[in-house]
Parts: structure tokens; sequence; C-alpha cells
């Protein structure tokens, strides 16, 4: 009961969207392929709920038993309430409450979440640069090649460096373009991006027949 | 005859629904014929990996060729024993559900057994739970295997802080301070790569990497000796545990590939000829 | 110590602290340099212009807060060359982690300049989970899978939505992405509803998609920052995208000179080494 | 600039500076911010959850008198057993319908909408366009995506044609993660260009 129902359930949702493919879209067929999809998007919505409530669990547990760091959890644990309250509560109490322009949830993502993920982003390019010292090697043929397409690339992007690379004959931006760019690596972009998709497919095709069934946990 | 049962029930469900309505494009042929491309390749790709998997679970042999990122790996740790020092091994930064943290496990498996017969101290930090629990499994059976249970040491796998830069700091610190010969990053990496890639060379470590991440590729590529790329991973996972499902999986799609390369080749042949319109159009997507 | 053993062992913060000062300069002592318009970035251009004034077209805020450097001036310039063309702009987003709040605050942001009233000339339809689901379902019927706006308000009650009822009705795609959902644009909706669609991606996933806009499944292509300052070049409002650009310059000379700065140490203590001088 | 504003653009200036402060070392300040940051990313799914698909998709649908709304709604909730490690089988059907429905529209997508249309692109005549340029472009694709295929092939040894091809495949294959190395140095540089440009044209702007 606990293996079969689901491999059954996983079964005909995978088959009716992939026979549905093939039919005019006003057949049974269609209509359920229309219904499941939605349906895709309800159900799955719910697992965003999983990664809040395991979250605010951790943190919970962590503040409940003094682990490393619980004060810095309270803290987390106050943000979650202090956005996720008011944006549950009807916006006709108040203009704060709700999500909609004007509300303390959009005001907290525009000028405290936003500025704070780009941040964190942002260092990246501290990282790139001191790895560009110590670790970026033209150990082998194959690593210089790709240092010095890197360079040239590099170049190629910014302004300045733009400049520079017309300085030479013939239009070496242009050239950059058609035949790396478009040429050299839109081919390997091609053949992984066929690769990958047979991956994928893959994985599907045996997801819906019941043959992996990673998603189904131990026991 | 459960999922003939089933889908009975939920037909005879859907025509309840009041909205649905069959009266709507009847002109349109019922059957799309201008698909009949997509339903050959869809035919021909699922025959080839179901006939693949049950080969691989009958246990008839698969020919995979032997990838070179695992000889780097073999060779790596090799030196390390010479070297009397640690190898460091991380199953990515991702959670046991993704398929790279998988394959980086199937790896660890591997590299378990060549530490457990020339006795190589071996250190695995991993991030989540489940991926302690995984990978303390292989790298016991591993030791075992080699009959070398006794040597096996319960922390060799060890579980790090999770948030994403603590871990990077405390592997960086083990790095500077035991300065094992051999770093191999198998798995799910982002952004902090670099910054372990970075203090493993200048700890002087030979560095050999694997992930499917395309953004990391180029980095890893750039900092490490060798690298396996993308689908390397897998296939070397593959060629290891030969897994049937994963073996099965990994036939399949090299079947389908090779079909791709010879009608490629056939249509270029063709188009430069200029009389392979019509094949061209075969693979029209509508 | 020899130089290179110094230089070798430098603290990594000094590298950071010479980034920090170059991406600081140019805004103190700007020096503009022309910036070249790629094919790519014309062809979307062109695209967009071919339009006929009035036209749905769907603007698609797939990026998270991470990328707004390169992707917020992607759709500012996006919108600027819409809103002139007076075209009815739908928008939604499939990040769960901001999109619909930056796709409602960008547009009614450039709605206001341009005097365009909601529920008439443009609608966010906000997020809904499962990207491939959303893409697949809006094509029999985009109510189903979104059976109100972002703020909660009836399809039926927006005038704008009565002409829209799923991908027929919509001329022009722009997808703003920084992942991969914009290869199920490309995969879902061009290959099964043959909707023109224009991308705007960040640096990291432009690479890729030069092999969709080869393919046609494209019709144009504007790669990261650059591809913003392109963008407004062709619509003559150069913004942050031109401006970051100019200022991008000094960083990479930075890192391609830390990258061969880093090689000759290699070589030449690795040739010392070989010599056995070390 | 009202007060308000002023007071908007020193929280995000604050915010960026105390993230940027992990660059000089992990610090108290730092990580206050960072935790702060992980509840609200937490906070703002609440809100998506509760508007986009609770109220939107199931509770407005279920009112106006789509009644069926209600079965994907009771395998959504079914879904949460999953944080209970004894129940957590009961999740199993809902994970396994979005899982099955979901690879349906992938298996299709992956090979009609992707496989298909790259082949269709690849198969270019050598000779086509018009002049030495041309050719030589439809030449490097045609070998480009031919060997990155043969490169990535597993079921021969890389020897004789294959194995030159693989070669020639390794070279392609390092020039294009040389273009994507370029690339994304040049967008983790926007990403830190886009802050400083706040940082100074609107935080130290306001007060100049």
């Amino acid at each position: 009961m606990r293996t079969t129902v689901p491999i059954v359930t996983a079964f005909i949702a995978g088959f009716v969207l992939v026979v549905a493919f093939f039919f005019r879209g006003s057949t049974l067929i269609g209509s359920l392929r229309d219904e499941f999809t939605a349906w895709i998007t309800i159900i799955g919505g719910f697992t965003l709920a999983l990664g809040v409530a395991s979250i605010i669990r951790v943190n919970w547990t962590a503040v409940a038993r003094r682990k490393r760091d619980w004060p810095y959890k309270i803290l987390t644990l106050v943000a979650v309430l202090g956005m996720g309250i008011p944006s549950v509560l009807p916006v006709s109490w108040s203009s704060l409450l709700g999500n909609t322009p004007g509300s303390i949830y959009d005001w907290l993502f525009e000028y405290m979440q936003k500025p704070m993920m780009a941040t964190m982003f942002a260092t990246l390019a501290f990282y790139i640069a001191s790895a560009a010292y110590r670790a970026f090697r033209a150990r082998s043929p194959e690593a210089t090649l790709l240092l010095v397409t890197a360079t040239l690339v590099m170049l190629w992007r910014v302004p300045m460096g733009e400049a520079f690379l017309n300085l030479f004959p013939g239009d070496v931006p242009e050239w950059l373009n058609t035949y790396v760019m478009g040429g050299a690596n839109m081919a390997v972009q091609r053949g992984i991006i066929i690769g990958a998709a047979l991956g994928a497919a893959s994985m599907s095709l045996r997801l819906i027949l019941g043959i992996e069934r990673m998603y189904m946990g131990k026991g | 005859m459960t999922c003939f049962r089933l889908s009975a029930v939920v037909l005879s469900l859907a025509a309840l629904y009041p909205e649905v309505s069959w009266a709507q494009d009847q002109a349109d042929p019922l059957f799309r014929a201008d698909r009949i491309n997509a339903l050959v390749l869809v035919l021909v790709f699922s025959a080839a990996i179901l006939l693949y998997t049950r080969w691989a679970r009958a246990g008839k042999p698969l020919f995979l060729r032997r990838i070179p990122g695992l000889d780097a790996v073999e060779e790596a740790v090799g030196r390390a024993t010479e070297m009397g020092r640690p190898v460091l091994f991380i199953p990515g930064i991702q959670e046991l559900d993704d398929i790279e943290t998988i394959a980086g496990v199937s790896i660890l498996g591997r590299v378990a057994k060549i530490t457990a017969q020339y006795e190589t101290p071996l250190m695995v930090p991993v991030r989540y739970p489940l991926v302690l629990a995984a990978s303390q499994e292989v790298v016991e059976q591993a030791y075992t295997e080699m009959g070398r249970r006794d040597s096996y040491d319960k922390d060799t796998v060890r579980y790090v802080a999770g948030e994403q830069f603590a871990f990077t700091a405390t592997v960086n610190g083990y790095m500077m301070r035991e300065r094992p010969a051999a770093n191999i990053y198998m798995g799910a990496f982002f952004a902090e790569s670099l910054l372990l890639a970075e203090t493993g060379n200048a700890a002087g470590s030979i560095q050999i990497a694997g992930t499917a991440r395309p953004e990391q590729l180029p980095f890893f590529i750039a900092a490490c000796d060798y690298t396996l790329m993308g689908e390397e991973l897998y296939a070397a996972s593959a060629y290891l545990s030969r897994e049937p499902v994963m073996t099965g999986g990994l036939k399949g799609q090299d079947f389908i590939k090779m079909i791709i390369v010879v009608l490629v080749i056939i249509g270029v042949v063709l188009v430069t000829f200029g009389m392979g319109d019509w094949f061209v159009h075969l693979f029209e997507e509508v | 110590m020899t130089f290179w053993e110094r230089m070798d062992k430098i603290d990594r913060r000094w590298i950071y602290l010479a980034v920090g000062v170059a991406g600081v300069l140019p805004f103190l002592f700007p020096t503009p340099f022309p910036i070249g318009v790629t094919p790519e970035a014309r062809s979307l251009y062109d695209a967009v212009e071919a339009l006929p004034d009035g036209s749905n077209v769907m603007v698609v805020y797939d990026y998270y807060p991470s990328t707004i450097a390169e992707c917020e001036p992607i759709a500012i310039a996006a919108l600027h060359h819409l809103f002139r063309k007076n075209c009815k702009v739908i928008t939604l987003s499939n990040i769960p982690y901001g999109g619909p709040t930056m796709a409602e605050n960008v547009t009614r942001m450039m709605a206001d300049q341009y005097g365009k009233v909601y529920g008439v000339d443009f609608v966010n339809l906000g997020y809904k989970y499962g990207y491939v689901a959303v893409l697949s379902g809006m094509g029999q019927s985009i109510e189903s899978i979104f059976p109100t706006d972002h703020t909660g308000t009836p399809l039926a009650q927006l005038p704008l939505m009565d002409s829209v009822k799923n991908y027929s009705d919509v001329a022009f795609i722009f997808e703003i992405a920084d992942n991969a959902t914009a290869d199920y644009w490309v995969s879902i909706v061009n290959a099964q509803y043959g909707v023109p669609i224009g991308c705007g991606g960040t640096a990291v996933m432009a690479p890729k998609f030069y092999a969709y806009v080869a393919s046609g499944q494209f019709v144009g292509l504007l790669g990261g920052m650059r591809g913003a300052a392109e963008y407004e070049i062709l619509i003559d409002r150069e913004a942050d995208g031109v401006v970051g650009m100019q200022a991008q310059s000094l960083v990479h000379l930075l890192i391609i000179a830390l990258v061969i700065l880093g090689n000759l140490g290699f070589f030449l203590s690795r040739g010392r080494m070989k010599r056995g001088v070390a | 600039m009202s007060g308000w504003e002023i007071f908007q653009l020193w929280v995000m200036a604050v915010l960026t500076l105390a993230l940027f402060s992990f660059m000089y070392r992990d610090n108290p300040v730092y990580k206050v911010v960072e935790h702060i940051f992980a509840g609200l990313t937490v906070g703002y799914q609440i809100g998506l959850i509760w508007h986009s698909i609770i109220l939107q998709q199931v509770w407005g649908p279920v009112l106006a008198g789509q009644w069926w709304k209600l079965i994907p709604g009771l395998f959504g909730v079914l879904m949460l057993s999953r944080l209970s490690g004894k129940y957590a089988w009961v999740s199993r059907t809902s994970l396994a319908f979005v899982m099955g429905a979901t690879s349906g529209i992938f298996l299709i997508s992956e090979l009609h909408g992707r496989v298909l249309p790259q082949m269709q692109d690849t198969m270019i005549a050598l000779n086509g366009g018009d002049g030495f340029g041309a050719t030589m472009h439809s030449i490097i694709v045609v070998i480009g995506v031919l060997s990155t295929l043969i490169y990535f092939y597993y079921s021969k040894e890389h020897k004789g044609v294959l194995g030159a091809t693989a070669r020639v495949g390794i070279w392609f294959i390092m020039i294009s993660f040389g273009a994507h190395f370029g690339y994304t140095v040049m967008g983790r540089v926007s990403l830190l260009i886009g802050r400083v440009q706040f940082l100074i044209e609107d935080w130290i702007g306001s007060f100049l």
C-alpha cells in the first residue's frame, strides 16, 4: 500500500502528461492534462511550506537547547515572524498588513532583503579576484587555452578592454563574438545541452515507470 | 492490474468536471500527426533506456570506458600514501537528494578502498546529517571489504557546521593545519569552491574536482590538477558502482547520442550537397 | 624570502582591498569608452521594435534579488521600450524568493512614468509553484494557473485579461532570467506554442543561451549588465547599465593582472625549483 | 528627500556594509545581519504560500464554486506529513503525483523541445554562407558539436578515430569554458559594481 499507490500515481500522472502531447487539446486526455498541470502548482506549492517549517523547527530547537550561536537564532525567528505574520493578516484591517505595496511585508523585502541578497552575491567578485591570483594556473595546455580565452573575453566585454582590442587590425570584437562565442562556445554548449537533455529525459522516464524511487525516502 | 482499475476511477471522476467541454476545435485532427518525429524519438529513447537497464539488472557485462579522472584520483591517493599525509574528500555541499552528491558518495567508496589498503588517513567533512550517514556507511563498507575493519576510524566522516561559508572556513582551517597531500571535491559546489581550491593550492595539495555545475567548472579546471566535467562525474560513479539503474541509463543515453551523431553527419552531408531539405524537415519541432 | 615567496604568502585581504578600490575609483574619476553593440542585442531590439504598437507582451521576472545589478537594468530598459510603443504588458515570475514582488514594484515604477493604468495597460500575475507546470499550463489557459493577479483580484475583473486567454494572444515574451528557467521557456513555450522569445540573461547564463539564439528559439540575447548597456544604447536611454559597465573596466583589468602575476610567480618558482636553487 | 527616504537609504547602506565586513573578518555584526537575512527569506515565503497558493489557488476558487479544487488542496496538506518521521509515508502519493506529472512534462520538453531543434540546427551546409568566414563558422559549429558529443561518450575506448575526435573535443571545450570563465567573472564583478554604485551614488550622494 505504501509503495504501490505512489508508484501508480506517478505512472498515471506522467502517462497522461506524455500521451496528451500527441492528441488534440480538446479531448478528454487534453482536459485531464490541463487539470493535472494546474494540480502540480497547487500540491507542489505546499512543498514550500515544508522548507519553511523545517527551518523554523531547526532554529527553534537550536534556541531551546542553547546550541552554538543560539542568540543569533532568536533573531532569525523574530525576522520570520516579523515578516510572516503581518503578511498573513487581511489588508482590510490596515494597509500595513497583507503583501501589497505599502505593507510591512513589501517594505521589509524592498529595503532589507533585496539589498542584503544583492550584497551576499557581490562578495563573489572578491573570491574570484583572490583565486585568480593564488589558484588559477596555466598548469596544462588545456588550462592555458582556457585562461587565454577567458582573458580575451574579459577584455572584450568591458569598454576599456574593447577599445584596446580595437587597436589591433581587423575587427577583433566581432571576430570574438562570431567565432568564439557564436562558434566554438555555441557548439560545445549545444553538445552539453543535448547530453544534459538526454540525462534529464532518462531520469524523468525512470521516475514515471517507478524505477527511480529516490523521492520515496527510507522505509 | 491495479493501475487499470485506478485509471478507470480517475477517468470516471474526470467526467464529473462541468468545465470539461469537448466541443472546442473539433476541426483539428484528433491525433497530432505533425509530432510523429517526437513520438519516434520518445519511443526509441525509452526502449534504449529500459533495455539497457534490464540488461544491467540481469548482470550482462556492459562496457564502460575507464574515466581518466579516476586514474588521477588513485594516483593522488597513492602520492598521499608515499608522503604519509592525509587525503581530504568532500562529497559536495548539497543534501543527499541531489544527484551530484550521490555520485560524490559513490566515488568516496572507491577512495576509501585505496586509503584502507594503504592505511592512509582520510578526512571527509560533510554538511548534512543524511550525507553524514551515507558517507559513513560507504567508508565502513570499503574498509570491511579490504579486510581493514579494525583500522576504520569512526570520525573519518565528520559533520561540520551547516552554513555554507562557516563550513568552508572550518575545512580551510583543517587544510592549513593538516596539509593533506590530496584534496578531492566530488559533487555539487557553489561560490565556496573558489575558497577551497585556493586554500588547497596554498597548502600545496594535489586537487581533483568533479561537478556538474556549469558555472563552477571553469574555475575548478583553472584551479585544480584534474577536473571531471559534468556527465563524467556520473559516468565515473556508474563505472565504480556498476549500479544497474545508473549504468543502464548511461548506456541508453550513449546509444541515443551515437544515433544523433550519425543523423547529424548524414544531415550535414546531404545539406552540403544541396539535397538535404527533406531530411532536415524531418526534425522540425511543431 | 624572495619577492615571489612574499607575494605568494600575501594575505588575501590585500587583494580584496585592491578590488574594492578598483570598484570605487571609476565612480570618482569616470573615463568613459565607447560600448559596441552585439548582433544578438540588436536582433532583440529589432524584434521588439517590429511589434505592432499596443500588442500584448509578457515580461517575465525569472531572477533572484541576488542579480538585480545585472537584471533590473534589463527589465527597466525593456519596459521603457514596450511602454513607449504602448504595448500591453503582462508580468509574472517563477522565483519564490522575491520574484513577484520585484515584478510588481519595478513594473509599477515604470508604469507611473508613462501614465499607464493597472488592469488596462499592465497586469502582474505574480508567482505560482512549479515553473514547468506554469509554462505548460498557460498554453491552454492562463486562468487555469493564475485564477487571480498577484494582489488577489480575479482575472475577470481585469479588462486586459479579457483579450489575453493563452499564448496565442501573446505577441512576444521578454524573459529576464538568472537561472535555467529560461531553458524551459525555450523547450516548452517556444517549441510547443511558437511564441517568439527574447532573453535578457545574466552573464553566467549567456554563453549557454548562444545555442538557443543560433537555433532561432531566442530571437535575441542580452548578456548580463553588458547586455543591459547595449539595449540602453539601442533605445537611447543610457542608465545604470552603461554607468555600471564603464566602472567595470578597472576591476576586469585588475583580475587579468592578478592571473598573469599569479602565473608568473608560479612558473618562476617552479623554474627555480627544477634548477634546485630554492 | 524626505526624512523617511533618508532613513531607508541608511538601512540599506548599513546592511550592505555589515555584509561586506565579512571580507575583513567574521564578526558579530555580520552574524546578526546574516541571521536576520535567513529569517526574512523564510518570512517572505510564508506570505507567498498564504497568498499565492492557499488563498488564490484553493480557497478563492472553492468559494467561487469550483469544489474540486479541494482535492489538490487536500493532497497538498498531506504533503506536510513529511515533517513527522513516522507518518512521512502519507505524503508519498502527493509527492509521487508532483514528481510523476512534472516528469511527464520534462520527458516531452527535453526530447521534443531541446534535442530535436538543437540537432536540426546543426545540420547546416558546410559551404553554405557567403564567403570564407561563413564556411569557417559552419565547419567550427559542426565539428564542435560532434566532438563534444563524442567526448562525453562512454561506451567505447577513446582510441583511433574516436580518440582523435575526443582530443579535438577537449580543445573546443576549453575554449567554451574559457568564454564561460570570462563571462562569469564579468557577472560577479557586475554584482559588486551594483553595490558600489548604490553606496556612492545613492547613499553618499544623499548627504553631499
